[in-house]
């Protein structure tokens, strides 16, 4: 079973799938995050993420937790003493948060998705004080949060609210690329920071890719 | 890429083993997770200091682990800052009682980690105070970035704040003589080559024959604008200028410089710039009290050079000349 | 070709001139013709020291002057060796009527030179020694090669014999024990990247992505042969072997250590070597008493690094302990 | 007048246009000889030998000797103080030798030539220890001695030895490409020295045939 075909409830399985998953698809894009991060940054957000989500797994080999929350709770400690740089502890408060969300609800529902996904957001903004169009990971989270929102009011399925958040996340991505940052160290190179990606942004549309793609959730 | 290194992945281990091993008699290398203290640690009654960061800019920071300068050193992978689960037992490790002053460079990382940190330890029932080196002059503090970046000027932070733990000093003295040397120092780097991140296995930037990129930081990023190649004198005065202008410096001021290597640099160029350095500051009437010419805060194995310069007191001399003995700085111990 | 100079015919003038403004209060740069010698010579009864060579090399000769250690350098061209016209004033400006060692690396230049100049200093009644170091084992010593070159063990005869000097040792002494650590010191160095000389203008050789040079000079020349590239391990088995075997170490050995870097090294990656050093000296059972890891001896901004062992005995040591207050190497004063 | 046209006796005034020649020619050649050296030594030939004779040429501005003699002398001494490294002492040591070769002669004839020829290499090997075959200047300098002798019994103009000793001087040098070095620090190199001219046998022909061309001599 590839993890992109997997299908079934929100669950305890679904958070590990979506771990591993993410684990995957980083490691195979180690080297473009890196490259992103070269060209405005200091070539290292790939390899964090990468050795991150690395610990990840060794972790959850050893670890079953029984509720979605507490994956997330192990994923988000696991980050925070392993990844390091402003991704480490951005991602560590993001998952802290979303399990908090959670609570000890076994199966997400859409309308939980959709607030765990607000609350990875908030725990961002919260820790990196960065507004929408600065050129960050928020502008992959903010969009991703807003679709995740609208389609669970407008009764999608919970697999449907990942993959909406995840193709708004990389649509975010995507328009980064013209700005100018103005936070995280991209910010230093001014208006040479325009013409490329952030590297956090596009790691974030990979993780809620797998995310969807973890639930069974078509992502365009 | 061509390094004397084993695996990428193991390039911060290996090193802080080895050098755990050449300075046996000054520090303790704890590996798991890393961090380096000094042999003597925790100095009873005295403040810790504790700084950290990427790894890459060698010496910077576990070679100034030792006797009136740091008592840990956290090092992250290379340039990228190290965690909170590394940071909070190193800062456990180093305090006498008497608190522990976190010095941080400022960048997102490392703030958002140690403050994790210094939250996390207080909680533990350390007295924890951070201060924030930003002396890049090359950066803005404005709106529109992450503030001025901590580059060279950590250096001198380190060292006096150092010295002002060594003679006694508490905590909340400590912090403020630290907090008087940030706002003293200010710091301009240039590259004329990039330097290779071990597992990204290229350069960081591109640099044509006759291009030089001014305004860099420690991290092989580029820098605020690249310009044509032109003699050292010249380039010194590009270095200089903002320093001056920013710091306001008049004559009859007295300042201690640094000149320092970014790693590739022989330290034959670095004096020619000290020598321009000399002569500028000295048209002005500003002088130079005590200086540090060498690599001192690296960016691996990149080739230029920054000029820091601080502004300096009675007192800042005073601590500056206190013993110190680390591996990379040591005089009257 | 990208350097931090101005000129490439003053490069060594004007860095001599900055490294003299940095460091006044250690030495004395005599302009014309051009030698450094430290502020206090010369030392009344003590044997002067004096080693020069062409520059490129720094610290080497100019930062090794102050007590403990050298009493005069003189600086040649880049990778050129002075003059006699330099080298008699210099030997006459430290002789504190004890006479003085000249300490000559092993190339044809430094010792015709310093032979011209050791002849001349003698006619106008100063009693001038001379030591030849020549500690390169990747030349053999034949008759089919000008004989092994001088390269990192001079660090070490500068400073062990500069010791016996400061301790009273009369001329045949100081003499007797630097050449009694030339007869104990071999080195072994490796590039991974050639330098550029100033008035070259071109790396002094092309190495391909994947070519490292093994048994390399401090002068931008070829080495021995050229290999494919290695990781650290490997390149350190390769430095360490052919000096155990010519030194003939074996268990309960005693030694001094210096992992030496090229100029363009980090040191991050020295000390990654320096681990390799001590593991591979463990098994053997020789123990490394005294070590030094850094930029001591380079060939401008090579990449590389070069090994050093000297088989040491207690008189060695303890000279080695003695204070020595230099630009380069500093400590107990 | 061209340097290379100039004819007349060999006096002081010869003698000073063929270290103005030799300045000239050195410095044209700078390149060339740097080159040679970076292949084989450490680059710095070409540079030492255009700073010692742009001394010289100062010198000469300066001070007018009166003899061939004198000339030499004066340029030996400014070369030893100058130049550094091997060839340095080397070529000092040759002009000085070959100073002394002459005596206070006014005019040099041309079995005068072939002694100060053979004076100067004497001295070279007497310094330097190089045996012919070593890939040095003694490689250069021992065929031109011959040559000059053989002219100067054949009974040769002066002009025609220096001529003689130019070109065997140059085929001299051409010939050490092939040879392993075993004196200076190409000897470092063992064979990898091999396929290069050594720079000082290049050079000595460099200085020969100013010599030649100072005194109007034909060389090929
Ligand atoms: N203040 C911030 N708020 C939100 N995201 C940020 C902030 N600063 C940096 N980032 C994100 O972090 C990413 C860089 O992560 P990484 O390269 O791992 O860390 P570092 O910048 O310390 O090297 C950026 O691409 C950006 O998306
Ligand atoms: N022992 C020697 N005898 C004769 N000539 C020598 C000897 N050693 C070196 N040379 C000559 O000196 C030349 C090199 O001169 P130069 O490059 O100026 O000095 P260095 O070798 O000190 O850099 C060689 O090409 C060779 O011709
Ligand atoms: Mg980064
Ligand atoms: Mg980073
Ligand atoms: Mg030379
Ligand atoms: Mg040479």
């Amino acid at each position: 079973m590839s993890v992109a075909d997997a299908t079934g409830p929100l669950d305890a399985a679904w958070a590990v799938r979506w771990m591993r998953g993410t684990a995957q698809v980083v490691s195979e894009n180690r080297a473009l995050l890196i490259d992103l991060d070269r060209a405005i940054g200091d070539a290292d957000h790939g390899e964090n993420l990468d050795r991150g989500f690395g610990a990840v797994l060794l972790k959850l080999d050893g670890d079953a937790p029984e509720t979605p929350a507490a994956v997330l709770k192990l994923v988000a400690m696991t980050l925070m003493s392993t990844v390091g740089g402003a991704a480490g502890p951005l991602y560590g408060t993001a998952f802290l948060r979303a399990a908090t969300s959670l609570g000890d609800t076994g199966v997400v529902d859409p309308s939980g998705v959709a607030g765990m996904i607000a609350a990875a957001r908030d725990g961002i903004v919260a820790r990196g004080k960065a507004e929408v169009g600065d050129k960050t990971m928020v502008d992959a989270w903010t969009p991703a949060s807003e679709a995740a929102e609208t389609a669970a009011q407008a009764g999608a399925t919970a697999p449907e609210v990942l993959a909406a958040a995840a193709n708004a996340a990389h649509a975010g991505a995507v328009a980064t690329e013209p700005l100018i940052a103005r936070k995280g160290r991209a910010s230093y190179l001014g208006e040479r920071s325009a013409g490329h990606q952030d590297p956090g942004a596009v790691s974030t549309a990979l993780i809620l890719q797998a995310a969807a793609e973890a639930a069974g959730g078509e992502v365009a | 890429m061509k390094k004397l290194i084993n695996d990428p992945r193991a390039v911060v281990n290996e090193s802080v083993e080895g050098f755990g091993i050449a300075h046996a008699d000054l520090v303790i290398v704890h590996p798991e997770p890393l961090f380096i203290t000094r042999r003597d640690a925790p100095v009873q009654g005295k403040v810790g200091l504790v700084s950290g960061g990427g790894s890459g800019h060698e010496p910077l920071h576990a070679g100034f682990v030792g006797r009136g300068m740091l008592d840990a050193a956290v090092p992250g992978a290379v340039f990228t800052s190290p965690t909170p689960d590394q940071i909070i037992p190193a800062t456990a490790a180093v305090d006498g009682g008497a608190g522990v002053l976190h010095i941080v460079k400022n960048y997102t990382g490392d703030v958002l980690n140690f403050e994790t940190a210094a939250e996390m330890a207080e909680a533990d029932g350390i007295s924890v105070r951070s201060v924030l080196v930003n002396d890049d002059v090359a950066v803005e503090d404005s709106l529109y970035t992450a503030g001025r970046r901590g580059v060279g000027g950590t250096v001198l932070v380190e060292r006096i704040a150092g010295a002002a733990a060594e003679r006694g000093d508490d905590l909340d003295a400590v912090t403020a003589i630290a907090q008087r040397v940030v706002d003293g120092v200010r710091s301009m780097g240039v590259a004329l080559a990039a330097c290779t991140v071990p597992h990204a296995g290229v350069p960081s930037f591109e640099l044509a024959e006759d291009e030089i990129e001014i305004g860099i930081g420690i991290h092989g990023e580029p820098g605020r604008h690249r310009i044509a190649m032109e003699g050292a004198d010249g380039i010194t005065q590009r270095l200089l200028d903002p320093i001056v202008a920013d710091l306001s410096l008049t004559s009859g001021d007295r300042t201690i410089v640094m000149v320092n290597g970014m790693g590739g640099t022989p330290a034959s160029e670095l004096y020619i710039v000290f020598r321009k350095v000399a002569q500028l500051l000295g048209d002005l009437g500003v002088s130079i009290d005590r200086s540090l010419v060498g690599n001192y805060i690296t960016a691996l194995e990149m080739q230029g050079a920054s000029l820091t310069i601080l502004r300096a007191d009675d007192e800042m001399l005073d601590l500056w000349d206190a013993p110190v003995h680390t591996a990379a700085l040591r005089w009257g111990a």
